[in-house]
């Protein structure tokens, strides 16, 4: 929830510096910075871990076989459940379905969002009024609940913890988004591309949406946080699909057997971790595309000292 | 405010450790985040101890012991031809508000239970005989009938006769004669409920009053008992011996009886391989039931054998069946014989059906029953041992629930009839008479099996007049369960129960088994009347 | 005389990641007494660059890295924090590029020109909205207008309020970097006018920068040519008009089609920018532009007060 | 005169501001009509805010105005194309905007620019093509390649003529070309117009600001105020002998330094301020603009081109006109006799 | 005057649009709430008591449309229907006894959150390059990355169950009596920090951050450099001109942020048993219990509707750019 705030402070930064940062390539630029290079690599290291899962720990993660949640030891290194699952494998297994869910709910948000935006800039007038009158209330209407309700009606299942997911997160997205859209609407560069003759759905992917790179990239990230937090919620609530194993439903399960109680917090705590971290590298990223849009956010060493 | 507050937090509930002899019985309900002041026992949502210490039946069935202790009724006989039943009210009962309780009363309780909520057909008419003596006429020869009427709450129709719309009146201050009626510091999470001045039985007022505390689940309900700060809980709690037993041993106990329901694997023998009885036994010899009651239920549960009853009804069980039996034993090889026996070849790691598919199944579980779903998940383990993918479908409740009513389901874990004698199990899972087409509402006998024989057995035992009469039904019944396993019995649900005596003793136990540790059943109320406060 | 301004040899960079942008280099001018001087030149040539140095108002990455800026005999560049405020505005006043933003937007302009008072003169509040009336009244402005906040205005009355705000503390140098150029011609008319009926009241010296050449000869005595962070032409006004030497300014001057007389053919000026293969009005461009001011010749006084950038050997540059 | 390329009668645009709940109305343009011949360029010049880009803008199609008529070779195309124009309209009528950095997409090559408009109006792109029209508006062809922001003002000025030119239209709407631009670069682009004007026989509306370019560049000048044609004609005749009290005061506020000191700003402010009074100009004490319309007089003609003016100043019947007139400005006697040729415009 | 009304034009739309997604979904669940409560009861419930139960709770069978409007009827006359969980308790009594909490955890975490995130970024913004500027930020990304129920669980076990710092449960002791004395207050208090603080600690880095951001946004801003020019003294730029302005995004998250606060106390609400509509909704939910799941979102959405035209009049008086337009 956190990452709304961030986002829509990413307000547009001065055209020479996002020229600056065109030429150069974000991602080149992405690279270069520290914040956004920690992020990076910590993402890639989870999603390795979600591609090489089945290798790393061959076998059904969720393979109950005894009773009795063990401490870390040499056997298994994070401990094991109270159903004697390996704590390690059902972590590494859970990145699978989080990233996954996280990356899709992302993905697909930010693509409505995009449309959204998008159609609500070009047209403008009345589509814009009936889209942005649709996007403020999914803005207002309380996520969290919408999304138990939602939840709770539809089959479990990761398509629906998905399509939930899409249905209340793209809002805040298609906000951002459109407000960008809607100054990049009223460009000049627009209105020259209409009188050359060139069809809407050309002008709003061709012309306004790449220059809207770095607010996508941070509408994206955001959404992905958002994605992969509100999964562990529902899941923990126990609306998610019990069946799956994600970090939320590790959670879940972890807070069903009583983990803490029994003192078992090897269950509770590296799915959490697992969460957080993923979480952190996003908002770092996030944090560093910003800081590469628009200069002046970049920390400072020191303040120079002016001449005196 | 944090600093200071940091001084001032600590002990939650008021309790803890308090042994004046005025302490009140603190209760968790771990079910109910927030309470809501309705004590109409009509309403399905009473707060608890509505019927537990407030209102009270004519006689109390204990579980525990399958024993039946006059309560409100001193006595009461049945008529020779089983189709009428005779309550002799107990002299001196009062009402909280002081006036005697009358023939009347009871007479208005089930005109009033049968008008608001229906119910009770075979029951033909009630009549007060004598200020104390209630009869009951039936339209045919029911012997069930004494466990649903005696267990029955009973009003005061002088008080439920001026309410306008009793099943919306939230009776805010109850009038009943139980030993707790009167309410007291009603907030959202907590209240008190304080003795009766007129209890009928005032030698068994130990306890000065019971508390009862509203959690948001599980977890918080169990912290606070682990804590010490409740005394007697019924949620489920991980790990029991670890998590409680182990933090004060002198003290801390618990008690899982097998007084629950048979909680079944049921198959939906409106569907290809499971109409077939060879399949269901077949299926249910690859189920590890020890593996489940171990693992799933925490080692809380007793797994089952062929003939179906529960832990509960042993007094009923043909032992020398049960001794025999061979399709509820684990045995994986046996599986695998009996499918290729029934035509069901393996070939490639998976199991075949006769139209050459591969065998799959779902078994669909409420997503809240976490414990069941780790039943689910260890019987699709064990499938897969015999080459057959079982796929755990954990949606809400309700939407299982709407598939088992219509028989859309696939296979389910379902919960059975819990009654006084294992009349109402068989008749949930063997008779024709519960039995509904697929797509028409049913509301009990999901997986849609009817044995006629059942049905002749069934209905002789709820006409026959005696024990010994019934004993012969219920070995016929147990019988034509272990030929037909209409469904796959795996364990008896246990009635979980944990309790601390270092504030209160005389709890229920497995050397003293007056009551189950259930405190919102029928025999709560033996365990609110035998308490004592510790003193001192 | 002893100028107000002086200032010599002041260079500017702006250091960025990895590289150096000079915004001014070695450039040298004085202001006399109630001396009106303007300094003109294209869009990113450095003026605006040089009005903020006088007024220590550069921030990092830019940084003064030599020469010298006296004002009044003070060295500008060594005074410290708190120095610095007293100076500012008290001593120099600077009149921004836009008014439109340089008034913040939810103060009321009352609020905003008290604050100069309250600061400066300790005013209290009740005693400085006097005094902003007063100020309003002199730029021709309704002192009831005091509570308007800078949207209730027009651009040409937020200009006016910001001119007031300028001479609040009757500054002797006032800076204005293109007050006018957001304006209607009409209206920016009506702007200067009153600029110069104030000086003419108030005596203060003005460093006025724009690009329009117009303008700026209309109203300065003496005046400037930039290019490229240099000064490359630097004579009387009307002499300047009347006989521009450096190319660049020739070009300037040529670019605004007279309103009368007949129509003559203007020839099109150069047109290629620095990135290109030529750097401009200079010799032997390098392909590298961050050195091209470098190769813009130093001034050279050819007359009195007259001084052109062009190289020893004479003769206008390629 | 041959008829007009393109002929706008009663143009009228009103914006609404505002949402669904509070719908404003702000009339841009009122009631304009002018014509577009080809083979000349007309000039529209007025104060900011005046409505000037928003006729181009309309006539580009880029909004949809509120009334009248845009015939393009006779034929009405607001009605034939009623939402969106068409591609052939399209290819006849171009623009060229305001600001060469942002009328370029900086995310996209020179080339792409001049592709598009070839290709979107089924012109092959060929290298020759783009050689060709990049050599037309004086540019290398080795600048395909670059991206704007590495073109400089007048450099990208020129793409963006290019580019208009690539579809080969008849007319081109040229909304302030050169303000953004640097002064010294100024000239060049408007030399290139000038030429293509020459050389193509297009039909161009030259928007500006900026008098003397307007004087220089112009065949035919039209001055606007507040939504309206107040004056127009042959461009020289407009800049030498205004009639119009607005079209003066803009003329009086060039700086020009050849007339330094030439001009009274009290009595500008005055003439600003009488002007600027919501109905129309009431510059005079009897308040008949107030009360009616002013009508269009014909002042005199110059080379088939007649001078015309919006205003009651002008009328024959106003002695306090007259009287105010003789005030305020220069002495001018021509203007009241063709007076009589006054004819009324439709309201 | 006129934003005034096109914002409340805005706000009764989109209570309009929620009243009516309120109406709809809950029709499209499987099942209904009688043979949930039945397979709830898990066969201690007489089967032929469920037709009566229908009957009791007034479920209808009338066309859908009629059902709307009359919903729609009676939403606005304020009867949000009976509770079926909690039947025969009107769901607006069962909300009205909860929602205090929500509000009380909600608004105290929310306004804490807010108040110290901004405040941190103001300085962070102002001290460019210092401790708190490098230290912070990154530290409060990473305790906010953390999700709420998971870190409520971990101060309630740390500093509740382990420490025993802090009471574990409730709004208050039990057995005290509500009041407004010194001492329930000050009980209130301390059972409110643990679920505030978590939600805080989720909270607080994006309002740090996006304070520090518009922050340094803000401070390139003409308006500051004519302000230095002007020679005022640092802080009063710092807070007079660029915090001033800097603020406003945040005043309009700050009603945008109820709604996730909403969300954000349903979870810690569950973990700390602390009374509230949050965790009586999720209950409805699972009971299938429409009306009440109906009214608690009707009363969220309407407080996060209202909650957002006041800021928006409180926008109105602290940017007076909006106010003519
Ligand atoms: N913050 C900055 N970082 C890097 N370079 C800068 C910065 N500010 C200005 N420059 C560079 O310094 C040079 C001079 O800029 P300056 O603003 O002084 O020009 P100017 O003459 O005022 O232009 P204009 O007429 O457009 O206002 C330009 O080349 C510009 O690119
Ligand atoms: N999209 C719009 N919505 C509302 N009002 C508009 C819109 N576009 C223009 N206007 C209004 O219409 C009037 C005319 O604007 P226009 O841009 O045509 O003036 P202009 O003469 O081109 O001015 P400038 O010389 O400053 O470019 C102005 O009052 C302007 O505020
Ligand atoms: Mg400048
Ligand atoms: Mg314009």
């Amino acid at each position: 929830m956190t990452a709304v705030d961030i986002e829509t402070t990413g307000t547009a930064a001065p055209a020479t510096q996002a020229r600056a940062a065109r030429r150069r390539g974000l991602l080149r630029q992405l690279v270069d910075n520290r914040k956004a290079l920690t992020g990076l690599t910590l993402l890639a290291l989870f999603a390795l871990v979600a591609l090489l899962a089945p290798v790393l720990a061959p076998g059904d993660p969720s393979f109950i076989n005894s009773t009795g949640s063990q401490a870390p030891s040499a056997a298994h290194w994070l401990g094991t459940t109270a159903k004697g699952q390996d704590v390690l494998a059902l972590s590494l297994w859970g990145a699978r379905s989080s990233l996954f869910v996280g990356f899709t709910v992302g993905l697909a948000a930010t693509a409505v969002a995009i449309v959204v935006g998008l159609a609500s800039a070009y047209f403008g007038r009345i589509v814009d009024d009936a889209l942005t009158l649709v996007t403020n209330i999914f803005l207002l209407l309380p996520g969290l609940p919408l999304l138990i309700i939602l939840a709770a009606f539809l089959p479990p299942g990761t398509s629906t913890v998905i399509l939930v997911l899409v249905v209340t997160g793209w809002a805040g997205s298609a906000r951002v988004l459109r407000a960008q859209a809607k100054s990049i609407r009223g460009k000049d560069f627009v209105a020259a591309a209409v009188v050359t003759g060139e069809r809407p759905l050309r002008i709003m992917f061709r012309e306004i949406m790449p220059n809207m790179a770095s607010v996508v990239m941070t509408t994206l990230l955001g959404c992905v946080m958002f994605g992969i937090g509100a999964q562990a919620g529902l899941e923990f609530l126990g609306l998610g699909d019990s069946s799956v194993v994600s970090w939320g439903t590790n959670l879940y399960w972890a807070s069903n057997d009583g983990a803490l109680m029994t003192g078992a917090w090897w269950a509770f705590l590296p799915s959490g971790l697992c969460i957080a971290l993923v979480a952190f590298a996003l908002a770092l990223v996030n944090y560093a595309v910003d800081e590469i849009t628009n200069p002046r956010l970049r920390s400072r060493r020191a303040r120079r000292q002016r001449r005196g | 405010t944090l600093v200071l507050s940091a001084c001032t937090g600590g002990s939650g509930a008021s309790g803890a450790g308090d042994t004046s002899g005025n302490q009140l019985l603190t209760i968790p309900r771990e079910d109910l985040a927030t309470f809501t002041r309705n004590f109409n026992p009509l309403s399905p949502q009473a707060a608890p101890m509505t019927l537990q210490a407030v209102y009270e039946p004519l006689a109390v069935h204990s579980m525990a012991d399958a024993k039946d202790t006059p309560w409100l009724a001193t006595k009461w006989e049945q008529a020779k031809d089983g189709k009428s039943l005779t309550f002799t009210l107990r002299d001196g009962v009062k009402w909280s508000d002081g006036q005697a309780l009358t023939a009347d009363d009871v007479v208005y309780t089930f005109q009033l239970q049968k008008k608001v909520l229906g119910g009770f057909d075979y029951l033909d008419k009630v009549t007060a005989v004598d200020a104390h003596t209630v009869k009951f006429s039936f339209n045919k020869a029911f012997s069930p009938a004494f466990y649903e009427i005696s267990g029955h709450y009973i009003l005061p129709k002088h008080i439920w006769s001026k309410v306008k719309d009793p099943a919306k009146f939230t009776n805010p201050n109850p009038v009943g004669t139980g030993p707790y009626t009167k309410i007291e510091k009603f907030q959202s999470q907590s209240y008190e409920l304080l003795k009766n001045p007129d209890y009928w039985q005032p030698a068994k007022q130990h306890i000065a009053g019971i508390q009862m505390l509203a959690f948001s689940g599980n977890d918080s309900a169990n912290l606070a008992f682990t804590n010490g700060e409740v005394d007697w809980t019924q949620s489920f709690i991980p790990d029991i011996e670890k998590s409680f037993v182990a933090k004060d041993k002198k003290h801390n106990h618990y008690w899982f009886p097998a007084t629950g329901a048979m909680i079944n694997w049921q198959l939906n023998t409106t569907k290809a391989p499971f109409n077939d009885p060879a399949v269901r036994k077949a299926l249910s010899m690859a189920v590890d039931r020890d593996q489940i009651t171990a693992v799933a239920m925490n080692g809380y549960a007793e797994p089952a054998d062929c003939t179906g009853l529960a832990r509960t009804y042993d007094k009923w069980r043909d032992t020398s069946l049960a001794a025999s039996c061979t399709w509820t034993k684990y045995d994986t090889d046996a599986t695998a014989k009996a499918l290729d026996a029934a035509g069901y070849k393996e070939s490639g790691g998976k199991r075949k059906l006769k139209n050459g598919k591969d065998f799959t199944l779902d078994i669909s579980v409420g997503s809240a029953s976490s414990d069941w779903i780790s039943v689910a998940n260890i019987i699709k383990q064990d499938l897969a041992k015999v080459g057959i993918t079982a796929t755990v479908k954990t949606p809400d409740w309700s939407a299982v629930s709407a598939s088992y009513n219509t028989g859309t389901f696939d296979t389910g874990i379902v919960w059975s009839n819990n009654g006084a004698t294992p009349y109402e199990y068989f008749r949930g899972v063997m008779s024709t008479k519960m039995l509904q087409p697929v797509g028409k509402q049913a509301t009990e006998d999901y997986h849609r099996f009817g044995d006629k024989k059942a049905d002749k057995l069934i209905d002789a035992f709820a006409a026959a007049a005696d024990e010994s009469a019934q004993r012969k039904q219920i070995d016929g019944l147990q019988e034509l369960y272990n030929e037909d396993a209409p469904v796959v019995p795996l364990f008896t649900g246990p009635e979980w129960g944990a309790y601390t005596d270092a504030r209160f003793t005389g709890w229920p136990t497995e050397k003293n088994p007056y009551a189950t540790l259930g405190n919102r059943n029928g025999s709560t109320i033996l365990v609110l009347t035998s308490l004592k406060p510790v003193k001192g | 005389m002893e100028p107000v301004l002086q200032v010599s040899g002041l260079r500017v960079e702006y250091r960025g990641d990895g590289r150096t942008v000079i915004g001014a280099d070695d450039v040298s001018f004085s202001i006399g007494t109630g001396e009106v001087f303007g300094l003109a030149g294209e869009s990113g040539c450095g003026k605006s660059t040089i009005a903020n140095a006088v007024m220590r108002l550069l921030k990092p990455p830019a940084e003064i890295t030599a020469g010298a800026i006296r004002f009044q005999g003070r060295d500008v560049l060594a005074l410290d924090e708190r120095e610095l405020r007293a100076f500012r505005w008290r001593e120099i006043a600077m009149v921004f590029q836009s008014a439109m933003n340089s008034l913040n937007p939810v103060l009321t302009i009352g609020e905003q020109i008290g604050d100069i008072f309250t600061t400066h003169e300790k005013l209290r509040k009740r005693a400085a909205r006097v005094r902003a009336g007063e100020l309003l009244e002199l730029v021709g402005i309704d002192p009831g207008r005091l509570k308007a906040y800078p949207h209730q205005l027009s651009g040409g009355m937020r200009q006016r309020v910001v001119i007031a705000m300028a001479v609040a503390l009757k500054p002797r140098l006032l800076i204005m970097d293109e007050p006018t150029t957001a304006l209607d011609v009409v209206v920016q008319q009506e702007i200067m006018a009153q600029i110069r009926d104030l000086q003419r009241e108030l005596g203060f010296s003005i460093l006025f920068i724009t690009h329009d050449m117009s303008l700026m000869v209309e109203l300065s005595d003496r005046m400037g040519v930039m290019y490229g962070g240099r000064i490359v032409e630097l004579a009387d006004a009307k002499e300047l008009f009347a006989k521009p030497l450096h190319p660049y300014t020739e070009a300037l001057m040529n670019a605004f089609p007279p309103l009368t007389g007949p129509r003559r053919e203007l020839t099109g000026l150069f047109d290629a920018p620095r990135t290109a293969d030529s750097c401009g009005f200079h010799l032997s461009c390098p392909e590298d532009r961050s050195d091209c001011s470098m190769n813009i010749p130093d001034l050279r006084e050819i007359g009195p007060g007259r001084w052109v950038a062009r190289s020893a050997e004479g003769g206008s540059p390629r | 005169m041959t008829e007009p390329l393109l002929s706008v009668r009663g143009l009228t645009k009103t914006f609404q501001v505002g949402t669904v709940f509070s719908r404003r109305r702000v009339r841009a343009v009122n009631d304009v009509s002018f014509d577009l011949p080809a083979g000349r360029i007309t000039a529209l010049v007025g104060e900011s805010g005046s409505g000037k880009s928003t006729i181009a803008r309309c006539l580009a199609r880029l909004e949809q105005p509120s009334a009248g008529q845009v015939l393009l070779d006779g034929v009405d195309i607001l009605r034939t194309e009623r939402r969106w124009a068409s591609r052939a309209y399209r290819r006849k009528v171009q623009m060229v905007f305001q600001d060469p950095f942002g009328s370029l997409n900086p995310v996209h090559r020179v080339e792409h620019f001049l592709t598009r408009a070839l290709v979107v109006h089924g012109r092959p792109a060929t290298r020759e093509a783009l050689r060709e029209l990049m050599t037309t508006v004086g540019l290398t062809e080795d600048m395909l390649q670059s991206y704007p922001h590495e073109l400089s003002g007048g450099q990208r000025q020129r793409v963006a003529v290019a580019r208009a030119l690539a579809v080969e239209p008849r007319l081109i709407l040229a909304d302030e070309p050169t303000s953004m631009l640097d002064v010294s670069v100024r000239v060049g682009v408007l030399n290139l117009m000038r030429r293509l004007r020459d050389e193509r026989d297009i039909a161009m509306l030259y928007i500006t600001h900026d008098l003397g370019s307007a004087r220089y560049l112009a065949d035919t000048t039209m001055v606007m105020f507040a939504g309206e044609l107040v004056e127009g004609g042959d461009a020289l005749a407009v800049m030498d002998a205004p009639a119009h009290p607005y079209t003066r005061l803009l003329l009086s506020a060039v700086p020009d330094p050849e007339r330094t000191g030439d001009y009274d700003p009290v009595e500008r402010a005055r003439l600003r301020e009488a002007i600027l009074n919501p109905t129309s100009c009431p510059y005079g004490d009897d308040g008949t603009c107030s009360r009616t319309d002013p009508v269009r007089h014909i002042l005199g003609e110059d080379e088939g081109e007649p001078h015309w003016v919006r205003c009651h100043l002008r009328a024959p019947a106003s002695d306090i006109a007259r009287r105010v007139l003789k005030a305020t400005d220069r002495p001018d006697g021509e203007a009241t006799d063709t007076s009589e040729k006054a004819e009324t415009t439709a309201a | 005057m006129r934003l005034i009304l096109r914002n409340l034009g805005f706000y009764l739309l989109a209570f309009w649009a929620s009243i009516t997604l309120n109406f709809v979904l809950p029709r499209f669940m499987p099942g209904d709430p009688v043979s949930r409560m039945f397979a709830q009861a898990q066969g201690t419930m007489q089967p032929d008591q469920i037709a009566q139960l229908r009957k009791l709770f007034g479920l209808d069978n009338r066309p859908l449309w009629e059902q709307y409007v009359s919903y729609v009827k009676s939403v606005l006359t304020g009867d949000l229907g009976i509770s079926i969980s909690r039947f025969p308790t009107p769901v607006s009594e069962v909300i009205g006894s909860q929602i205090g909490w929500t509000l009380l955890l909600g608004g105290v975490a929310l306004v804490i959150a807010a108040v110290l995130g901004n405040v941190l970024g103001i300085v962070a913004a102002w001290r460019r390059g210092g401790v708190l500027d490098s230290v912070f930020p990154p530290l409060l990304i990473f305790v906010g990355s953390f999700p709420y129920f998971w870190l409520a669980m971990g101060a309630l076990y740390l500093f509740g169950v382990s420490l025993g710092w802090f009471p574990l449960r409730h709004a208050y002791d039990v057995g005290l009596t509500p009041g407004f004395n010194g001492e329930f207050v000050s009980n209130v208090a301390t059972h409110l920090v643990l679920p505030a603080l978590t939600i805080v600690l989720v909270s607080v880095g994006g309002w740090m951050l996006g304070m520090r951001n518009t922050m340094i946004a803000t401070a390139a801003e003409d308006y500051i450099t004519m302000a230095e020019a002007k020679g005022l003294s640092p802080s009063r730029i710092m807070f007079r001109y660029a915090a001033r302005n800097a603020l406003l995004p945040s005043v309009t998250n700050f009603g945008m942020a109820l709604g996730f606060v909403v969300g954000g106390a349903l979870l810690t609400e569950v973990v700390f048993a602390y009374p509230g509509i949050g965790y009586q909704l999720l209950m409805a939910v699972q009971g299938l219990d429409y009306p009440l799941m109906q009214g608690i979102f009707l009363t969220i959405t309407a407080a996060v509707l209202l909650a957002n035209f006041l800021v928006d009049l409180v926008y109105v008086r602290l940017d007076p750019r909006v106010r003519v337009r």
